[in-house]
């Protein structure tokens, strides 16, 4: 089965680049641009992951492992081994991806149908889904941070899709420079251990830290400039801007990256790391996960575009997965990787739907003014689109935490993980109180999106008559993905909806963490366990609160929200400025770079060259003029022409001798001889 | 006897230059030179020269006379008879010239001259020919080449060109 | 007649009516004739000079070759100055000053 | 001595001059197809010595030599090892391409053909000669015909930029000479380099000159010399007038090959004879680097002439050789023997000047694509050109995420290794120049926006696509950089015995002490 594993996975790995390269040569070329080629691989890279998760569960074995590596570069001492890990986290991951992509290809078929760069969009998708699945394969650092980057190009790539609008291409680059600011870190975590291990392969490093040849304040910065990475590929606070604004690609692709898969890349490296994080660096990670979840929620229960809503629900998502590994229960944070990938693809797919529709309807009406993805021009889509509707309702309740929905099940975990941390660490009671803070605020938003799409009035009744049912396509992976979030897929082979025991948590054991003197996993799950039960109650209770809270708003709009917002003054303001970051990197950060950028050039070229280099031209131009000035005038003119002069000058006047008569020089000679003979005989 | 006849001819050679270096007409310097040449010729018979008296008589006259009588005639219209020269700085020539001869004479009277008086010989062109053709061999063979070449030279710088 | 200066003070003054003719004359042909008159004037020297010195004869010859080479220098002279009229249609040599600077 | 192939790949080009130079001036496609055929059949034999050079050798291999003038000890020696031979096959490839870069050229063409040719021999002989002064000879004959090229065909400031570019080379290789007249007359009297190798470390030893130890009196001469190539911070500021004022194919030989001449040069003679000098200079290597790779990202940023930027970029990204570069010092005992990170930095170094050579070519080349259709090069007199070229824009992306360090193409290797290999020893620079990445995509990423990206100027609606020629010579430049991006091994097997030598040559020296 070894070999199978690695033919497998190659596969997998490869067949998405090899429909990438057909479709950047000759996609346009093809029948239907194509895109039946990028289905078909990625319809295979489905079976494949599927065979290979099959297979996961005949062995059901919870220490599943293969590894292969091979040598890429050899300089004698320096050496890089590239490789594979296949586990069981892999093997997961590679699904998800695998599923989530295949939903984008096909709900990309009639979202995109007639866009201009069709093919290429099926391009970056390939490219997309290669950087992808190599990140979950890789066994070391440098194929993580190799694939790492990729993912970060396609990601560039898809969010400049549509880059005749200026936005588009604007957000494009922030996000690849705020990822790249991430990436930064990620690669001095890497020269970091490199240094200090000499080698890139995880297990080589784990077992580094476990013997002790790297620790202590070493180690923990290692861990946070890894987790840099993380942050920035998984918008974590203070680099969580570009994700919002990434919404501006399409939106199956915001569903596939910007929602289930990339983003979920830096948790996935966090989790992969975990084994070599401190304390001190764990404690680090989940504050930052912690307030980022809060802090996005914050965001987005105010925000009016419907993608917006999503984003900010995205960045708040991640932060709990964040804070679930600085806890230490990494495979609670894994889960609700899983969960969420389905759950909010699934809902951004419905807002694609929705938009599309919208759109569709205004391009009816040639309005080109009104915002398609603005909330306050939709409202009582329910019955316009029942199958749309339901399924975000699904995912809604799943991302709410809601019982009996998948949801529930992985936030359960992490809630429980948290609140158990700060019993043992009540110095750190802030963990929590950010966790149910944030669960309190999702349900808000989520619901208040809900009501303000599907429910209600229509704002905009001159569309409502053009707003339709999305098509077969479309509303395909929108009920398979809202089926997926039934709690029951999670559970199997159990049934309690209440439990997080299942298949996922047999074969995704928290293992110890390699750093000396780290709690131990089974500790970790002891403390959680006990923490289950109040965990529950009390998240069940602040999700309730936030979905009534929702009701009473936009449903039976008994509390107005404008008059809250205005209670609330200065905060709905910072809320909905999105606390102003965009504004103050701005401010602190572009302009003053741009500024120094500016200046500098400016004094490279202007001042330094001109009057510094070109100064030493010109010194010497001087010193060569006065120099010449007297090699000229004194030395030349007055010694060496002076010569020629008196020359020219006692030639001209002997010249009138030369008549050119012959008897003239005949006389000459007879005088000169007369003279030499009077001369003599004197 | 002799001695008149020795200053006659003297002055026939001297008033004959005369004339060929002062007269107006090219011809009439030519028919003087004759004259001159006839004195010198004249003057080597009064230095026992008899075989050099006769190559004066015959190159010089029969020769080189005759060659100038012929470039005057074709370098001058014959029809115009009055074929006339002038002359250049006269005064600074005849000055600079004159000169030249009082410093010769004063010099050849002041000097001391080496003579030895020998019997006048029977005749000369014996010995003459024998020296030519063993101790002046050289420059006699040189002297034909020489005549050689200036005989090709002058008809080719003569000869017409095409 | 048996004074060796008798015949140096005729030659000299042979000589200088020669130099005189040379230097002013201005047609080629009296130039050339001052020339004769300037080598007969050597020539004479020459014999007295063979006369009065042992009479070994060598003065003969050494007129004797400038006789030859007399011959030889009029021919070529007047080959020029007829060569210069045919081209200038003058035998004045100030004439010909074509290479003057 | 199996073969004269060396002497043949340095003279192939005047014979093409000379058969240029009998053509008539007219026949303009007859002299272009001679230089090309020229320049082509030295790439061919340029491959030859790649397919016949035994990587395991660390030392000369094809050594010729014959005497030169003997009674200064000069020689006419010429060899390559796996320093000089990427860069032999970098020179013979860019030439090629650079013919066709040139096809356009309609202005005299015969004397640009012809000091195309001669430049070609200049600098192929500097990176063969075996003989320090024939070396000096050839980095001479390199810099005229480049001054004729940039005077004479190049852009408005044409003049400017050429006598610019010659005294400040001219400054720098007089420097030099003085630095090898004071290796020839401390160290036997030779100018063979291996001689040199052998001599110098030994004799330099304890010499000092007006109270400054020798070595490090020449070790600073040559860098300087070196330097003003490479270019190192405070000497750069003729590179961007020489590139933006150069004619394209010019442009692209200075970025791809002549810049190369000063890590070259460095790590020939400064690090080859001057094992000890490292030691000393290794940390200010290392900050100069650190400036070139911020100070160039800045300038870079806030260019609005593509051209420019790119020039910038070059000094940029030479930075991060230097910064390789100063990683050999890893390897010596007092660093704790950590060969590891001095082979990648080393290795990095010499794989990033060889990248730097296919990357910056291409931007060139693809500058001058446009260039020669819009007759501008200001960044923001563009805008939406992807609508109008698409292939062109996916060249140029490639180019620039290429050159931006993204994984997948061979800069980002490079790149990587000069900062893993440095990292053990210079901590705070390698972390300070990490930020040049940043910069690196922001400027690329920016002027990529701002020329294809948005509405398309409507100025531009019948901007032609790039053709097959310009496809041509950018292309085998882009695979080569996917090809080594993906493997590199083929070119690292081409270096390591070399390189590894000059390490264990460092490692085994010991800092000089005293002023």
């Amino acid at each position: 089965m070894e070999n199978t594993h690695i033919t497998y996975s190659l596969a997998i790995l490869f067949l998405p680049l090899l429909a990438f390269l057909i479709q950047i040569f000759v996609g346009k070329r093809l029948p239907r641009q194509g895109d039946w080629v990028s289905i078909s691989a990625i319809v295979t890279t489905l079976v494949l992951a599927s065979l290979l998760f099959v297979d996961m569960f005949q062995q059901y074995n919870p220490n599943f492992k293969i590894e292969a590596s091979f040598l890429w570069m050899d300089l004698g001492d320096f050496k890089i081994y590239l490789g594979f890990l296949v586990d069981n986290i892999t093997i997961i991951m590679l699904l998800v991806v695998a599923l989530i992509s295949t939903c984008t290809h096909i709900f990309s078929l009639k979202y995109l149908e007639g866009d201009v760069r069709y093919s290429r969009y099926y391009a970056y998708l390939g490219l997309f889904t290669f950087s992808m699945n190599g990140i979950v394969l890789a066994n070391n650092l440098v194929s993580m941070y190799i694939f790492w980057e990729l993912v970060g190009v396609s990601s560039y790539l898809l969010i400049g899709h549509w880059f005749e609008k200026e936005s588009a291409a604007n957000a494009a680059k922030k996000a690849f420079l705020t990822n790249r600011v991430g990436d930064i870190g990620f690669f001095i975590g890497i020269m970091i251990i490199f240094t200090a291990v000499g080698s890139f392969a995880f297990t080589d490093i784990f077992a580094s830290v476990a013997s002790g040849t790297i620790g202590g304040t070493t180690l923990t910065f290692a861990g946070i400039c890894l987790f840099a990475g993380a942050m920035g590929k998984s918008s974590q606070f203070p680099l969580h801007i570009w994700l919002p604004d990434a919404m501006e690609g399409p939106t199956p692709v915001s569903a596939l990256m910007h929602a289930a898969t990339m983003v979920a890349a830096g948790v996935y490296l966090t989790v992969r790391i975990f084994p070599l994080l401190t304390s001190d660096a764990l404690l680090f990670v989940a504050y930052i996960g912690g307030f980022t979840a809060l802090f996005a929620a914050a965001i987005a229960l105010t925000q009016n575009d419907i993608k917006k809503v999503l984003a900010y629900s995205t960045v708040s998502q991640l932060g709990y997965m964040i804070l679930a590994v600085g806890t230490g229960v990494y495979t609670a944070a894994f889960f609700h990787l899983l969960t969420h990938a389905m759950f909010k693809a699934n809902l951004f797919y419905g807002s694609g739907s929705v938009i599309h529709s919208m759109h569709h309807a205004l391009h009816k009406k040639h309005d080109h003014e009104t915002d398609p993805q603005d909330m306050r021009n939709m409202g009582g889509f329910k019955e316009k689109m029942p199958i749309t509707f339901l399924s975000m309702t699904v995912s809604t309740l799943a991302i709410a935490g809601v019982p009996f929905f998948s949801g529930f099940l992985s936030k359960d975990a992490i809630l429980g993980g948290t609140l158990s941390f700060a019993q043992h660490h009540p110095q750190h009671f802030l963990l929590p109180v950010f966790g149910f803070g944030a669960a309190t605020m999702t349900a808000f938003y989520m619901f208040r999106m809900i009501f303000m799409t599907f429910y209600g009035k229509s704002q905009k009744p001159e569309l409502y008559a053009d707003i339709h049912e999305s098509p077969k396509e479309m509303t395909g992976p929108l009920v398979l993905l809202g089926t997926l979030s039934i709690f029951i897929f999670y559970t199997l082979p159990h049934f309690n909806p209440f439990s997080t025991h299942g298949w996922f948590t047999d074969l995704v054991v928290a293992k110890d963490s390699f750093v000396p003197g780290n709690i131990s996993a089974h500790t970790i799950a002891e403390h959680a366990h006990h923490a289950h039960i109040p965990a529950m109650i009390l998240s069940l209770s602040v999700a309730g609160f936030g979905i009534i809270l929702a009701g009473l708003m936009y449903l039976k709009k008994s509390i107005s929200a404008d008059a809250w917002a205005k209670k609330s003054g200065p905060l709905y303001k910072l809320s909905l400025n999105k606390f102003y970051f965009d504004e103050n990197y701005e401010r602190f950060l572009y302009q003053p770079l741009m500024k120094l950028a500016g200046k500098i050039a400016y004094f490279d070229w202007e001042v330094y060259d001109k009057y510094f280099i070109n100064g030493f031209g010109r010194f010497t131009s001087w010193l060569s003029a006065i120099s010449g000035k007297f090699d000229y005038e004194g030395i030349d003119q007055g010694l060496v022409d002076g010569v020629g002069h008196a020359t020219q000058k006692m030639g001209r006047s002997l010249k009138q001798i030369q008549t050119g008569r012959l008897q003239n020089y005949l006389l000459f000679v007879l005088a000169g001889a007369i003279l030499i003979i009077i001369i003599q005989a004197v | 006897m002799s001695e008149f006849a020795f200053w006659m001819v003297a002055a026939l050679t001297i008033i004959s230059a005369g004339l060929v270096v002062f007269s107006g007409q090219l011809i009439y310097s030519a028919v003087a030179l004759l004259f001159t040449l006839l004195g010198v010729a004249g003057l080597y018979v009064f230095l026992w020269a008899d075989f050099m008296a006769g190559v004066q008589v015959m190159v010089y006259i029969g020769g080189i006379l005759v060659l100038i009588v012929f470039g005057i005639m074709l370098t001058h219209k014959i029809v115009s008879v009055k074929i006339s020269q002038t002359n250049v700085q006269r005064r600074i020539g005849g000055f600079a010239a004159g000169l030249f001869l009082v410093i010769l004479i004063s010099a050849m009277g002041s000097a001391s001259w080496f003579m030895e008086v020998t019997p006048e010989p029977v005749e000369t062109v014996r010995t003459i020919g024998i020296l030519l053709m063993t101790k002046y061999l050289l420059p006699f063979e040189a002297a034909s080449l020489l005549l050689l070449g200036a005989l090709i030279g002058a008809a080719m710088l003569s000869r017409k060109e095409n | 007649m048996d004074q060796l200066t008798n015949y140096l003070f005729i030659s000299a003054i042979l000589f200088s009516l020669g130099l005189f003719g040379v230097m002013t004359r201005r047609n080629g042909i009296a130039v050339l004739m001052g020339v004769e008159l300037i080598l007969n004037a050597a020539n004479i020297n020459f014999v007295a000079f063979s006369r009065f010195g042992g009479m070994d004869l060598s003065g003969h010859i050494f007129s004797l070759f400038v006789i030859v080479l007399a011959a030889a220098e009029a021919a070529v002279a007047l080959a020029i100055i007829i060569t210069i009229y045919n081209s200038m249609q003058t035998v004045n040599i100030d004439d010909a000053s074509s290479m003057k600077q | 001595m199996e073969s004269n192939l060396l002497s043949l790949l340095v003279w192939l080009p005047v014979i093409g001059l000379a058969a240029i130079a009998l053509m008539p001036r007219d026949k303009t496609k007859e002299i272009k197809l001679i230089a090309a055929l020229a320049t082509g059949v030295q790439l061919v034999m340029a491959l030859v010595l790649w397919a016949k050079f035994d990587p395991a050798i660390a030392g000369m291999q094809f050594v010729e030599r014959a005497e030169w003038i003997p009674s200064f000890n000069i020689a006419y020696i010429l060899s390559v090892d796996g320093l000089s031979l990427p860069m032999v096959i970098l020179t013979a490839l860019l030439c090629f391409i650079g013919i066709f870069v040139s096809w356009k050229i309609d202005y005299a063409v015969k004397g640009y053909f012809a000091l195309f040719l001669l430049l070609d021999t200049g600098i192929m002989g500097v990176f063969v000669s075996g003989d320090l002064f024939l070396f000096y000879i050839f980095w001479e004959v390199m810099l005229l015909p480049m001054y004729f090229l940039i005077g004479i065909w190049g852009g408005p400031q044409r003049e400017y930029a050429a006598i610019k570019f010659f005294l400040y080379t001219l400054f720098g290789s007089v420097l030099m000479l003085i630095g090898i007249l004071g290796l020839y007359f401390t160290c036997g009297q030779t100018f063979d380099i291996q001689a040199l190798i052998q001599n110098a470390p030994e004799m330099l030893q304890g010499v000092s000159w007006w109270g400054m130890s020798a070595i490090k009196v020449i070790w600073v001469l040559l860098f300087i010399g070196f330097a003003i190539k490479v270019p190192v911070f405070p000497f750069h500021t003729w590179l961007p007038l020489a590139h933006v004022e150069a004619p394209t194919a010019i442009s692209v030989l200075l970025a791809g090959i002549l810049l190369k001449l000063g890590v070259y040069g460095i790590l020939r003679f400064n690090y080859g004879l001057m094992p000890d000098g490292v030691w000393w200079f290794a940390g200010a290597l290392a900050f100069l680097g650190l400036i070139n790779v911020i100070w160039g990202g800045l300038c870079a940023l806030a260019q609005t002439d593509l051209k420019k930027l790119v020039a910038y970029s070059s000094i940029n990204h030479m930075g991060y050789s230097l910064i390789g570069m100063s990683a050999v010092i890893a390897a010596g005992s007092a660093n704790g023997a950590n060969t590891t990170a001095a082979q990648a930095g080393l290795a990095g170094a010499v794989f990033q000047m060889f990248n730097h050579g296919t990357i910056s070519a291409m931007l060139f080349i693809l500058v001058g694509v446009i260039y020669d259709r819009a007759h501008h090069r200001e960044i923001n007199g563009f805008g939406g050109l992807a609508k109008q070229m698409p292939i062109y824009t996916g060249i140029t992306a490639l180019a620039f995420f290429a050159g931006l360090g993204l994984p997948g193409f061979s800069g980002f290797i490079s790149e990587a290794m000069c900062f893993i290999g440095a990292f053990p020893v210079f901590k705070g620079i390698v972390i300070a120049s990490t930020v040049g990445i940043l910069l690196n995509a922001a400027y690329f990423l920016w002027a990529f926006q701002r020329i294809f990206f948005g509405e398309l100027n409507e100025k531009y609606t019948d901007l032609p696509e790039i053709n097959k020629m310009e496809l041509f010579t950018v292309i085998p430049l882009a695979v080569i950089t996917i090809i080594l991006g993906v493997y590199p091994a083929p070119f690292i097997n081409l270096v390591k015995s070399t390189l590894n030598l000059m390490i264990d040559m460092v490692a085994s020296g010991s800092p000089i002490a005293g002023m």
